[in-house]
């Protein structure tokens, strides 16, 4: 890993050499700098981000463990798979409609591969339609794998994780038929969803299925949490998906996202006392200062 | 005569569609594959003639394709352009399994290029400054001097409408005692912003519709109707 | 209790039914609505008009035919505004069926409307370009690397509109109308926010309530779907009554819009009327 | 070397297109040029691929008389007939070195006559199952729901003209309370807030998983070693 950073940053200087200066000639004359000072806040924010954020991931990498809260939603699995088994009734599971290049289908494997675990020890079907292919190999060796940790091999069902169509309602009428003949206990979508979401969460509601869902695109969240009985919110499905896997990345990044939205926190606080202060006294002594302590956020 | 073809050619393709609502059917599926086939290559053509051909072939062959782009005329051929030529036809080796491998350098170079593009502007419109626009004062004054409710408690529902939300996206404290209370706020906050959305959508989606229906009156009054 | 398992067992198509005409009644009968701006588009009104005569602008449509009916109705107005204002538009697309769209809109309002109006002086289309944000960075640092020609292949520097433009900021402003990735965002990430340059616009109803935190800081102002349109036709024929002629056709589209958003809610209450008696029907057992 | 050489060269352009973006001029503020000018050029092969991964499917799944394959046939005249027309500016009164769409070319009328209804229509069919899924699917569950659905009949409500109707005849004094206000005020504060708290959030998962990828740390992207 180090040494093909190394290997980069050569080639790197290499290519400055490479490419002429075209603009060399034109600026010459105006002593401009060729830092953008304009642009030197966030230039310090991009290097304590990155520190950060890198730091947290080399230290999750290492072994160290960090604290994760609870998240409400997945306290609900083991119940509705529990439902499941009672009723007799399959297990649904979308694990959303993008590839394996999106976070959200990522952390949503990790998400199913917990979930088999369940299943395998309820004795229950599972059902995973999938859009693309190359979800599909994955999601079937999550399963597996979680059946082989289960120690229940002989349960596992390759031709119940399946690849459907690419289109996008081509494949969305293909589940929707699998709701209406299976008549699922428990419907799961988790991952990157668009239009569709309403049509599923429509569908396995009126077959009376328990439905938990979970994305990270906001435009489908107000449909998931209507018509849903659990949505973990944007980011939830990825601190999910850390939180049940202990996967280093995503762990160390969650991580150093908090430490920015504790800067952001904090910074708006202040921001506001300093604003009203200035705004309540009218002084200039105030309105100095907060140019100075709020620079980073000017 | 081509306008009228549209218009009945439209209406076919639109009713096709529509019967959906009834069930899946062949229709349905006639249209849908013939859309598919379309787009894909309406943009393949578009992608093309208005990029490629201009921006990349007209630089690395002008004589060849001044016939084409009267831009090219007479212009010397730029050779660092072979650079994103190779990449990008690298990046069709995916269609062939055996040197399908290839392409990674190409999706290397688009996934590095869009992390690059992204990491400083979400950082500064997204981040920097939504913080900044956030530093509102909670008293408003009027320009005589005389507290403005409305406007204060406005800038209010603001600030601790972001900071409950970002404590509610907060991991690593566990929601209770205070926190709790705060995320509490947050999620009734996030609440009220995915109800706008939904209405938001709704509303998007019946627009669609009318849009649809009037060309489909179109086509009726086209016939006397 | 057969109320509730009534309206429990109600035939989805019935309700499909009732959308269609609750959408197509009101496009027969057609009822008028007023309507006026909300400053969130007045604000794009007014800069459109404070901006001085002949001042350039970019209007990016970035939207294919599926969102056209939201998207088309702003264009329009844009353009008759801008056009009566004597300002010069570039047109240009982020997105490949963007491309169609500017043909509709040339044909349909410039030439149509404006017949006098010449093609390199007071209007021109750039085309589709791909990348997105990418496409932008360039034209930010050098326009003519990204669009050497327009989309009728003739060299930018020969139309008397673009021959001095070097970047984007040669523009007094840019309008993007937007349906999604790339759009509105993109421009006031890779444009407005680095080069200073006044970016505003208007999206589907979709995308319209993310951008809001954009506004006034970063935007100048955006119209939300087809309401928004609506707002911005009313502005426009308070200011230029002349406009009042022509159709506008958010204005007329709003009668099916307002039938269907009631129809809407009474289904939203509807069914939570079913389901609570059904709820406390369970309860009493 | 299937591996490293691809890590390399994100990491050398997410780097380059990084400080670029500080830089006002120098031999990186030209690389950084070029790089947005490639990567834009770049994309464009990306709808190549797409059509050809488009014939590879179907292809295949005529050949093999796979369930639907008819349908693929659909999709392939589809194709074939648009890629002809386009490439070759067939019926572009222009000729050669005319637009791509030209008013009156036939790719126009194909835009026109096919793409435009089949597109607009898709859309439009998620009006029906926005209304069904309001009657059936959308219920005030949990606190949290019942919010999201009054703020969403404010909104339905209050941006129509009919918001007016309904709440017009409130005194002065209540005016705030009229739904076109209150739906105006929802956008305007509430709305914002919650979208910013989102939109916070959404820059600091791209910060951090750029950073993943530049740094090779995030490789799901290149797929399994074969």
């Amino acid at each position: 890993m180090n040494r093909i950073c190394l290997l980069s940053m050569v080639l790197l200087v290499g290519l400055w050499g490479l490419f002429p200066d075209a603009t060399a000639g034109q600026n010459a004359t105006a002593a401009t700098s060729w830092f953008d000072t304009n642009r030197l806040n966030t230039f310090v924010l991009v290097i304590v981000l990155t520190g950060v954020i890198l730091w947290f991931v080399a230290a999750a990498s290492s072994g160290k463990t960090f604290f994760i809260r609870k998240i409400a939603g997945l306290e609900t699995v083991e119940e509705a798979v529990g439902r499941a088994t009672e009723m007799g009734k399959p297990i649904l599971y979308v694990p959303g409609l993008n590839d394996m290049d999106d976070v959200q289908t990522i952390a949503s494997m990790n998400l199913l591969g917990h979930l088999a675990k369940i299943i395998a020890n309820y004795e229950s079907t599972l059902y995973v339609p999938v859009r693309r292919s190359l979800v599909m190999s994955a999601a079937r060796e999550t399963v597996h794998q979680s059946y082989l940790s289960a120690g229940r091999p002989d349960a596992y069902q390759e031709d119940s994780i399946y690849y459907v169509s690419d289109e996008q309602f081509a494949y969305t009428a293909s589940v929707d038929g699998i709701i209406l003949r299976e008549k699922p206990a428990a419907c799961f979508y988790l991952g990157s969803f668009y239009a569709e979401s309403l049509i599923l969460a429509e569908t396995g509601n009126s077959v009376g299925a328990m439905q938990i869902a979970g994305t990270a695109k906001p435009p489908q969240l107000p449909f998931f949490v209507a018509a849903c009985d659990y949505t973990l919110l944007g980011e939830e499905l990825f601190a999910a998906s850390a939180y049940l896997s202990k996967e280093p990345r995503m762990l160390g990044s969650l991580k150093g996202q908090d430490v920015g939205k504790a800067v952001a926190i904090v910074f708006i606080l202040i921001g506001c006392a300093l604003k009203t202060l200035e705004a309540a006294t009218g002084n200039e002594a105030v309105s100095r200062f907060s140019e100075y302590a709020l620079w980073l956020f000017k | 005569m081509s306008d009228t073809l549209i218009l009945w050619i439209d209406a076919a393709l639109t009713l096709m569609i529509l019967s959906f609502l009834y069930r899946d059917n062949a229709f349905y599926k006639f249209a849908e594959h013939l859309f598919v086939g379309v787009s894909a290559a309406y943009w393949m053509v578009v992608g093309f003639w208005d990029h490629l051909v201009p921006n990349l072939l007209g630089k690395l062959f002008p004589s060849l394709m001044s016939g084409v782009v009267p831009v090219a005329n007479g212009q010397a051929a730029e050779w660092h352009y072979l650079i994103p030529a190779v990449f990008g036809l690298l990046l069709l080796t995916r269609l062939v399994d055996r040197w399908a491998w290839l392409s990674r350098w190409s999706l290397a170079f688009i996934v590095g290029g869009s992390a690059g593009f992204n990491l400083p502007r979400f950082l500064d419109s997204d981040f920097i400054t939504q913080v900044q626009s956030t530093m509102v004062p909670l008293l408003v004054f009027d320009t005589g001097g005389a507290l403005l409710v409305g406007a204060s408690l406005s800038h209010l529902v603001l600030v601790a409408g972001v900071i409950c939300g970002l404590v509610y996206f907060f991991f690593s404290l566990e929601h209770d005692g205070i926190t709790g209370k705060v995320s509490r706020l947050g999620i009734y906050v996030l609440m009220v912003t995915f109800g706008a959305a939904f209405g938001y959508t709704v509303m998007a989606r019946i627009s669609l519709l009318i849009g649809r229906m009037d060309s489909l009156g179109n086509w009726l009054s086209s016939m006397g109707l | 209790m057969r109320f509730p398992e009534a309206l429990k067992r109600l035939d989805r198509r019935i309700i499909f039914l009732l959308i269609a005409a609750s959408v197509a009644l009101p496009l027969v009968w057609k009822p008028q609505f007023d309507d006026h701006a909300t400053p969130i588009v007045q604000a794009i009104y007014d800069r459109m008009e404070s901006l001085p005569a002949g001042s350039r602008i970019l209007l990016a449509l970035d939207y294919g035919p599926s969102t056209a009916p939201e998207l088309d109705p702003m264009a329009v107005a844009l353009v008759r505004h801008g056009i009566r204002k004597g300002h010069r538009i570039a047109l240009f697309t982020l997105w490949p069926d963007g491309l169609g769209q500017i043909n509709k809109i040339t044909d349909d309002t410039i030439r149509a409307e404006f017949p006098d109006k010449r093609y390199g002086a007071d209007y021109v289309n750039l085309g589709y370009k791909a990348g997105g944000g990418g496409a932008i960075n360039t034209m930010m640092v050098n326009l003519k690397t990204m669009i050497p020609a327009d989309a009728l292949g003739a060299l930018l520097d020969s139309l008397p509109m673009m021959a001095e433009t070097r970047s984007l900021s040669d523009f007094s402003v840019i309008v993007s109308l937007t349906a999604g990735d790339p759009g509105l965002k993109e421009w006031i990430q890779f444009a407005g926010d680095i080069g200073g340059i006044p970016v505003m616009g208007g999206g589907t109803a979709v995308v319209a309530p993310e951008l809001y935190p954009y506004y006034p800081q970063q935007m100048v102002g955006i119209m939300g779907g087809l309401k928004g349109a609506s707002e911005y036709e009313s502005a426009l024929m308070l200011g230029y009554p002349d406009t009042e002629r022509l159709e506008m056709a958010a204005t007329v589209r709003m009668g099916p819009q307002v039938v269907s958003h009631v129809v809407i809610v009474l289904l939203v209450i509807l069914g939570n009327i079913g389901y609570l008696l059904e709820r406390k029907k369970s309860i009493r057992r | 070397m299937r591996r490293n050489i691809p890590l390399i060269i994100t990491f050398i352009t997410g780097m380059v297109l990084i400080l670029g973006y500080f830089v006002t001029r120098g031999p990186l503020h030209t690389l950084y040029e070029s790089f947005s000018d490639y990567f834009a050029i770049i994309t464009v092969f990306a709808f190549i691929l797409g059509g050809g991964n488009l014939i590879k499917v179907h292809l295949r799944r005529i050949a093999n008389r796979a369930k639907d394959w008819r349908y693929s046939m659909v999709t392939m005249v589809g194709f074939t007939v648009t890629l002809i027309v386009g490439m070759f500016k067939i019926g572009a009164p222009g000729g050669w070195g005319a637009a791509v769409v030209e008013p009156e070319s036939w790719l126009q009328f194909i835009f026109d006559g096919i793409f435009t209804p089949l597109a607009a229509t898709m859309f439009a069919l998620l009006a029906f199952f926005v209304a069904s899924a309001s009657y059936r699917a959308f219920r005030a569950r949990t606190k949290e729901a019942t919010i999201l659905l009054v703020a969403a009949c404010i909104i339905l409500l209050g941006r129509t003209p009919i918001g007016g109707w309904l709440t017009g005849w409130l005194p002065p004094e209540l005016s705030f309370l009229d739904l076109p206000n209150l739906a105006n005020w929802i956008m305007a504060w509430p709305n914002t807030a919650g979208q910013r708290a989102i939109m916070i959030g959404i820059a600091l998962g791209v910060v951090a998983t750029s950073l993943r990828i530049i740094f090779g740390i995030e490789r799901n992207y290149l797929g399994r070693d074969e």
